[in-house]
C-alpha cells in the first residue's frame, strides 16, 4: 500500500495532522503540525499499514540568516525545521516527516520552541532527542529526563544554532 | 613478620642448639610480641587495627606452639585461628567498617573499670601458675622427634595417653574419634540453621525477564500478519503504488 | 656443616649454628627470590610466543635474559604513592604480610632427602596453612587503598582463597594417607624408583585428584582463568591498584613465590618430589649411604629434579593463564563448590577403599615389598615410628628422650 | 515492578539487608571502549543500574560541517568511527552523490566495494580482539591486531594513511589502486582463510568464553528494533535486515550482481552454518555469544565479497574517473542516506541550499543507538558481565559523541 494510497489512509485516520507535502522531492515528506506528531508518530507505528517500528534519525535544522544584508535577500522563513526519518523493518520502506517551530518560543529569544516528544512511541528517540536538545536547542514536552548529553552540563547556548557565539572562555579554557 | 619470625624459630629448634639462648629469645620474643598485641587489641580504637593486632597475637602464639615443639598444634592454630575465624573476622570488619562505624571511642569510666577487672583476673591467673610445683624447675628441654602419629591413632580409638601394656590386643578405645563427628555435625546444623534464618529481600530483575514481561507493542506483535514484500527498490513510502 | 665450623674454623658451638641457621635461611629465600625472578623473565618470553611475537630481546643482551633485572630496577626507582584517604600503617604493611606467608612455606618443602629447611612432621598441614594467612596481605590491601574499586578486589580474593582451601585440603589429605605421613620427606621417599611408584600413577583415583589438585592450586594463587582478584577488564587492578614501585613488587614476589610453592607441592605429593622418572642413583649403585661426597651429589640431582618439576607447573600455568579468558566471580564460585569438592571427596573415598584392598596398588611397586607399611604403627608413643630420626643426631636424640618419659 | 511477595519465585535471598553502592567505571576505565564512562549503582556484585554518560570526545563535526564544502568535510567522517574511516567516508560520498544525482564510473563502484569491504573485515578484527579483552583473555587481541596490520599496508600502499583514509571522496576515490596492489590482496585473503578457523578456536567455541557470554545480555527482536539498534547488534537478536540488500537505490545498486547472504539467523540456521562451529547449548538467539558470531561470519562474507570486487574491478576497462571538484555547487534540497558500516546503519543527512557549502550536515550514528540499549541490558547482571555486554555491543566513541 504505498503513494498517495498510503497519504489518504493517514490523513482519514487523523484529519488536520498532515498540513503539507512534498511528494517531488528526492526524499518525499510530509509536514506534519508540530503539537499532533506524537499522535501521528504512535498511528504510523501501531496501526498504519507498513508499520514504521523504527526511528532512524530525528534532525533540527536551524533556517535563520545571522547577518541581516543577507537576510532580506533570502527566500525562506527563519524557523527551526523537525526532521524524522522512520523505517519499517517488514516492509523495508522509509518515511520522513517533518515538522516546523517557531525559532524561538513566542519569539522571545531565550525561550526553546517546544514539541511533543515521541520517546514514548520509539524508546530510541529518548537519546536522539537529548541530543538535538543539547546542541540545537528545542524542548521536548513529556521526555522521561531532558540533560544534556553530548555537552557538559552546565554549557550554555545551543551550539548547532547558526546565531551561536562561541564562549570567550569555559572554566579558564579560552575559547577563542 | 611474624610469619617470618615462627620461620627463623623453626630453624632454630630443629639443630639442638648446644647454646639454649637462641631457643629462649625467641621464646621471649613471641611472648612479648603476644601479649603487647593482645593489649593493642583492647586499646586501638579503629577496628581494622584491632582486627590486625588479633592476627598477629594469636600467630605469635602459634610460633610459641612451634617453639615447644608441638608442630600439630602450631599448625592447626596457624590454620584454624589464623586462617580461619580471623579471616571471616576481618571480612566481617572490613564490611561494616565504613566511616561512622570505624573508630570506636570508650569513655574513661569504662577504660578504668575495664583495667580493674583485667588485673584482677591477671592477679589470678599468676597466682595459680606460680602455686604449681613442676613449672617452677627450669624446662626439661626439647622433646625429640615429636611426631603427629600419636595424635592420628587417638584419632583412630587407640588410648594414647597411658601406654598399653603390649603389643595391639592391649589396645583399648579411645573417644577422639566420636567426638569429631559429633563436631561435624554440630556444624551442619549450624549452617541449616542459617539458611533457615536467611531474610528475604527483592530482587531486581533480570533484563531477560524485564523484556519477557513487558508483552511485545501491539504493532510489532501483528507484524508477522503482513507479507513480506519483495526485496525490490526499496525507498520513500510515498513514492510507487497505483496512481 | 656445623660441625665443619667448630673443628676447622673454630668457632664456639653456639655462633656455629647460628651462622648455619643464617645461611640455611639465606639459601631458601634465595631459592624463591631467584625462582621469582627467572619467572618474570620466563613469563614474558611465553607470552610473547604464545602471541606470536618476541618477548624481551635487547636487554641483557641475548634474549633479554636481564629484563627482570631491569623490572626490578624500574620498581626501586618508582616512587611508593599512597592514595590520601588510605590507612597508612595497614597498607604498608599489606604486602609484607603477604609476601611472608607465601615465602614462610617453604621452610618444609625438601628440594632434596636432607636439603630441607626444618624437617616438621606435619610439613603438608604446615604448608596448607600458611597458604591461608596469604589471603591477609590481600584483605588489608584492598581495605587499605580507600577505593571502592580495591575493595571489589580484595572481597573476590578473598571468597575464593577461602572456599577453594577446602578442596585443596581434601587433594592433598590422599597422598598423605597413602605415605602414612604428613611428612613431605616420607612422602618424597615412598615415591621412591621407577615413576610408576609415583602417587600419580598409583592409582585412578589419585590420577583424578592430581588434575583437581592442580585446578584448586591455580585458583587459591590467583592464576588464569581464576585470577579475578586483579581482572584488569572489570576492576582495573584489584586491590593492588594503588600501590606502585617497591610495595607493589612484594605482591609480585608473593604471586611468584607461591605459583612455585604450588607446583613444587605438586611435584612432591603427586609426582615424587626428588626423585626422576628413571632412579639414576639407585642404577648406578650411589644409594643413601655410600660415603658423603656421593651422598651429597644424588641430592644435589635430586634438588635438580624438584627443581625441575617445579618449574615445568609455573611453565603450564603461564601457558594456561595467556590463552584462557577469565571466569567470572560466581562461576569460579561454583565450580569450588559443586564440581572441585564433590569430586575431590569421591576420589577421597575411592583411594581409601583401593588402599583398604590393593595396599600395593595394581602393579605391587617394582622394588617396593606390599604391605611392609603397616608394622611399625603399634608400637604407640614410646616407640619409635617407622620413620628413622635424621641420623645425624642420633646420639642428641636418645638423651633428650630418655629426660622426658623416664 | 517486582512487590515483595512471600511465594515469588524471582526473589533470591541475602543474608544481611546491603545498601546499595555507587560506583563509577570509566571514563579512563581499561574495558571501555574509549572514553565511555558507566556509572553502576551496585548491590554487592549484582548490578541494578547502569547510566552511561557520554560526550568526552564530542568535537561537534556537525557545526563545522556547516563552515566547510562537502569534499573538505570527507577528513572529518574519517573520525567518526576510526576503526571504519572507509565506510563512514563511503556513506557521506554516497549522500552527497545521492543530492547531486552523480553517478560514479563502473570501476570505481567496484573499488568502492572492494574496499569497503577490505574495510568491515579490518573494524571486525578489533571487534573480536578487543572482546576477547573484555573478557580477560590477551592473545586473540595480539593475533587479531596481526592480521589488522596487513590490511594496513594494503591501505597504506593504496591511499596512503593507515587509519584515516579520506580515499573514497564524492565523486570516486582520490586515487586507483597502484600495480600488483591487487595480487598482494589476493594473497593476503588466501593466508587469511584458514586463520579463521584459529580464531574459532581460540574463542567462539571456548568452553570458558561460552560460559561468559551465552545467555547474558539477551536482547529480544521487539528491544533491538524497539531501541534502533543496527547492524552485527541488529542481527543478532534475529532480525534480517541488511541495508547492502535493502537499502536506498544508489547504495544497492553498488552490490549489484554480488552473491551474498545476510549474516542472520533464519529458523535456527545461519547461511552455510555447516562450515562453521555449531551453536553452543545454552546460546539464546540475542545474547552476546550471537552478536559476536554474527561478526564473524561477516568477517568472511566480506572476505568472499572482496574477492568477487577484484574480478569484477580487474574486468572493467578504462580509468575510475575524476572526483568532483572541491567546490562543486549542490543542489538545494535535502537528502538523507543509510549505508551499511561495520557497526550498524550509519546515516548522513545533508540540507543543502544551492551554494557548494552544506546548510546543515547530520550524521546518525549506529553506536549511539546500540549503547543506549546497554542499559536495559545489564539491569540485574554481574559487575563482570558489564564488559561483556558493552564489548558486543561493539561501540566505538568516536562515532557515538561526533
Amino acid at each position: 500500500m504505498r503513494g498517495p494510497a498510503f497519504l489518504e489512509k493517514l490523513e482519514a485516520a487523523l484529519p488536520g495532522a498532515v498540513t503539507g507535502r512534498n511528494l517531488e522531492a528526492l526524499d518525499p515528506w510530509i509536514e506534519v503540525a508540530p503539537e499532533r506528531i506524537a499522535d501521528v508518530s504512535r498511528w504510523l507505528k501501531e496501526s498504519s499499514e507498513p508499520r514504521f517500528d523504527a526511528l532512524e534519525c530525528v534532525t533540527a535544522v536551524d533556517w535563520c540568516e545571522p547577518d541581516p544584508k543577507k537576510a532580506a535577500k533570502v527566500a525562506w522563513q527563519p524557523r527551526i525545521e523537525m526532521v524524522y526519518h522512520l523505517w519499517s523493518t517488514a516492509a523495508r520502506v522509509s518515511l520522513v516527516l517533518k515538522a516546523t517551530l517557531p525559532r524561538w518560543k513566542n519569539d522571545t529569544p531565550g525561550e526553546l520552541p517546544e514539541i511533543p516528544s515521541v520517546a514514548g512511541v520509539w524508546r530510541t528517540a529518548d537519546w536522539h532527542e537529548l541530543e538535538v536538545f543539547d546542541i540545537s536547542g528545542v524542548n521536548f514536552i513529556g521526555h522521561p529526563d531532558q540533560r544534556r548529553i553530548l555537552c557538559p552540563e552546565d554549557w550554555e547556548g545551543y551550539p548547532l544554532r547558526k546565531d551561536y557565539e562561541m564562549p570567550l572562555d569555559y572554566h579558564g579554557i579560552r575559547g577563542r | 613478620m611474624m610469619a617470618a619470625m615462627s620461620a627463623t624459630g623453626l630453624v632454630a629448634t630443629a639443630l639442638p642448639l648446644a647454646a639454649i639462648n637462641w631457643h629462649s629469645t625467641f621464646f621471649l620474643l613471641f611472648a612479648v610480641l603476644a601479649c603487647v598485641c593482645a593489649v593493642a587489641v583492647v586499646a586501638a580504637d579503629n577496628v581494622v587495627r584491632m582486627a590486625l593486632y588479633l592476627v598477629l597475637s594469636l600467630g605469635a602464639t602459634a610460633g610459641l606452639f612451634f617453639l615447644a615443639g608441638a608442630e600439630f598444634v602450631g599448625a592447626m592454630q596457624l590454620m584454624i585461628y589464623v586462617g580461619g575465624t580471623l579471616v571471616l573476622l576481618v571480612f566481617g570488619v572490613m564490611l561494616t567498617a565504613q566511616a561512622p562505624f570505624v573508630s570506636i571511642k570508650t569513655a574513661p569510666g569504662d577504660r578504668a573499670l575495664a583495667g580493674i577487672v583485667g588485673a584482677s583476673l591477671l592477679a589470678v591467673l599468676l597466682l595459680s601458675a606460680f602455686s604449681v610445683e613442676e613449672w617452677r624447675k627450669p624446662a626439661a628441654g626439647v622433646v625429640g622427634e615429636p611426631t603427629a602419629t600419636p595424635i592420628g591413632m587417638a584419632l583412630l580409638g587407640v588410648r594414647v595417653d597411658e601406654p598399653p601394656a603390649h603389643a595391639p590386643a592391649g589396645v583399648r578405645s579411645g573417644y577422639l574419634l566420636p567426638f569429631e563427628i559429633v563436631s561435624v555435625h554440630l556444624l551442619v546444623v549450624l549452617v541449616a540453621a542459617a539458611y533457615l534464618a536467611r531474610a528475604k529481600r527483592r530482587k531486581t530483575p533480570r533484563a531477560i525477564e524485564v523484556a519477557a514481561s513487558v508483552e511485545p507493542p501491539a504493532s510489532v506483535a501483528a507484524h508477522a500478519a503482513i507479507g513480506r514484500e519483495p526485496a525490490g527498490r526499496s525507498g520513500s513510502v510515498l513514492v510507487g503504488g497505483p496512481r | 656443616m656445623a660441625e665443619f665450623l667448630i673443628t676447622t674454623v673454630g668457632l664456639s658451638e653456639w655462633l656455629a649454628w647460628t651462622v648455619t641457621a643464617v645461611i640455611a635461611a639465606v639459601l631458601v629465600l634465595n631459592v624463591i627470590a631467584g625462582g621469582a625472578l627467572v619467572f618474570i623473565w620466563a613469563e614474558r618470553k611465553i607470552a610473547g610466543r604464545i602471541q606470536d611475537r618476541l618477548g624481551p630481546t635487547r636487554t641483557g643482551g641475548r634474549f633479554g635474559w636481564l629484563q627482570s633485572l631491569a623490572d626490578g630496577l624500574k620498581l626501586l626507582a618508582k616512587e611508593d604513592l599512597m592514595p590520601e584517604g588510605a590507612d597508612g600503617m595497614l597498607f604498608r604493611l599489606a604486602p609484607y604480610v603477604s609476601f611472608c606467608a607465601s615465602f614462610c612455606a617453604f621452610i618444609a618443602l625438601p628440594f632434596a632427602f636432607d636439603f630441607i629447611g626444618c624437617r616438621l612432621n606435619v610439613g603438608v598441614f604446615f604448608v596448607v596453612a600458611v597458604l591461608g594467612l596469604e589471603v591477609f596481605g590481600v584483605i588489608l590491601a584492598g581495605y587499605a587503598s580507600a577505593s571502592k574499586w580495591s575493595l571489589f578486589g580484595a572481597m573476590r580474593e578473598a571468597a575464593q582463597v577461602v572456599s577453594y582451601e577446602v578442596p585443596l585440603g581434601m587433594c592433598v589429605v590422599v597422598p598423605v594417607m597413602l605415605a602414612g605421613s604428613m611428612d613431605m620427606v616420607t612422602i618424597a621417599e615412598k615415591q621412591a624408583g621407577w615413576f610408576t611408584n609415583w602417587y600419580l600413577f598409583h592409582d585412578p583415583f589419585t590420577f583424578v585428584i592430581f588434575w583437581v589438585y592442580v585446578t584448586c592450586a591455580v585458583a587459591s594463587v590467583n592464576r588464569a582463568p581464576f585470577d579475578l582478584a586483579e581482572a584488569e577488564s572489570e576492576l582495573v587492578a584489584g586491590f593492588h591498584t594503588e600501590y606502585s614501585g617497591l610495595r607493589w613488587s612484594y605482591f609480585f614476589m608473593a604471586e611468584y613465590g607461591s605459583m612455585f610453592l604450588v607446583s613444587a607441592m605438586a611435584a612432591v605429593l603427586f609426582m615424587g618430589g626428588w626423585n626422576g622418572p628413571i632412579p639414576v642413583a639407585s642404577l648406578l649403585g650411589l644409594s643413601e649411604g655410600t660415603g658423603d661426597t656421593a651422598n651429597y651429589f644424588v641430592r644435589l640431582l635430586g634438588m635438580f629434579n624438584l627443581l625441575g618439576k617445579a618449574t615445568l607447573g609455573v611453565l603450564v600455568m603461564m601457558w594456561v593463564r595467556w590463552t584462557l579468558p577469565r571466569l567470572r566471580i560466581d562461576q569460579v564460585m561454583t565450580t569450588c563448590l559443586k564440581y572441585c569438592t564433590p569430586i575431590a571427596a569421591a576420589m577421597f573415598a575411592g583411594a581409601m577403599l583401593w588402599q583398604l584392598f590393593l595396599p600395593g596398588g595394581l602393579v605391587p611397586g617394582l622394588d617396593r615389598p606390599a604391605g611392609e607399611i603397616r608394622e611399625g604403627w603399634l608400637e604407640g608413643p614410646g616407640g619409635r615410628g617407622a620413620a628413622a630420626p635424621a641420623a645425624s643426631d642420633e646420639k642428641v636424640a636418645q638423651v633428650i628422650s630418655s629426660q622426658v618419659n623416664p | 515492578m517486582a512487590q515483595l511477595i512471600d511465594d515469588d519465585p524471582r526473589i533470591i535471598e541475602f543474608d544481611v539487608r546491603t545498601d546499595e553502592m555507587l560506583v563509577n567505571m570509566g571514563p579512563q576505565h581499561p574495558s571501555t571502549h574509549g572514553v565511555l564512562r558507566l556509572v553502576l549503582r551496585t548491590d554487592g556484585e549484582v548490578v541494578s543500574e547502569v547510566e552511561p554518560h557520554i560526550g568526552y570526545l564530542h568535537r561537534c563535526a556537525e557545526k563545522i560541517g556547516e563552515n566547510l564544502t562537502h569534499r573538505q568535510w570527507i577528513p572529518y567522517t574519517d573520525r567518526m568511527d576510526y576503526l571504519a574511516a572507509m565506510n563512514m567516508n563511503l556513506g557521506w560520498a554516497l549522500a552527497v552523490e545521492k543530492l547531486m544525482k552523480y553517478e560514479v564510473s563502473e570501476k570505481a563502484r567496484h573499488l568502492r566495494v572492494l574496499i569497503a569491504e577490505l574495510n568491515r573485515i579490518a573494524s571486525h578484527l578489533v571487534g573480536m580482539g578487543a572482546y576477547g579483552l573484555d573478557l580477560g583473555t590477551f592473545s586473540p587481541f595480539l593475533y587479531a591486531f596481526r592480521e589488522r596490520e596487513k590490511i594496513l599496508d594494503l591501505f597504506e600502499e593504496a591511499c596512503g594513511a593507515r587509519l584515516t583514509y579520506s580515499y573514497i571522496t564524492v565523486g570516486g576515490l582520490t586515487a586507483d589502486l597502484p600495480p600488483g596492489w591487487l595480487q598482494k590482496c589476493e594473497a593476503f585473503l588466501d593466508q587469511f582463510e584458514p586463520i579463521i578457523k584459529e580464531y574459532h578456536a581460540l574463542l567462539t567455541t571456548n568452553a570458558i568464553f561460552v560460559k561468559r557470554t551465552a545467555n547474558i545480555g539477551v536482547m529480544s527482536r521487539e528491544l533491538a528494533i524497539e531501541y534502533g539498534c543496527s547492524g552485527p547488534v541488529l542481527r543478532g537478536s534475529g532480525v534480517d535486515q541488511d541495508m547492502r540488500r535493502d537499502g536506498e537505490a544508489i547504495y544497492t545498486a553498488m552490490y549489484d550482481g554480488y552473491a551474498f547472504e545476510v549474516a542472520v539467523m533464519k529458523d535456527g540456521h545461519y547461511p552455510r552454518d555447516h562450515e562453521y562451529p555449531p551453536v553452543p547449548a545454552d546460546a539464546v538467539l540475542g545474547d552476546c555469544w550471537h552478536r559476536f558470531f554474527v561478526r564473524m561470519l561477516e568477517v568472511v562474507q566480506s572476505m568472499d565479497l572482496v574477492r568477487q570486487a577484484i574480478d569484477r574491478y580487474s574486468a572493467c576497462k578504462g580509468t575510475i574517473g575524476e572526483p568532483l571538484k572541491l567546490t562543486e555547487k549542490m543542489p538545494a534540497g535535502d537528502a538523507y542516506l543509510e549505508t551499511e558500516a561495520p557497526k550498524g546503519q550509519m546515516g548522513f543527512y545533508l540540507v543543502s541550499d544551492g551554494s557548494a557549502i552544506p546548510w546543515r550536515v547530520r550524521a546518525r550514528s549506529s553506536s549511539f543507538s546500540n549503547l543506549a540499549v546497554a542499559p536495559e541490558l545489564c539491569r540485574g547482571c554481574l559487575i563482570a558481565d558489564v564488559p561483556a555486554i558493552v564489548g558486543s555491543l561493539d561501540i566505538v566513541m568516536g562515532e557515538i559523541d561526533r
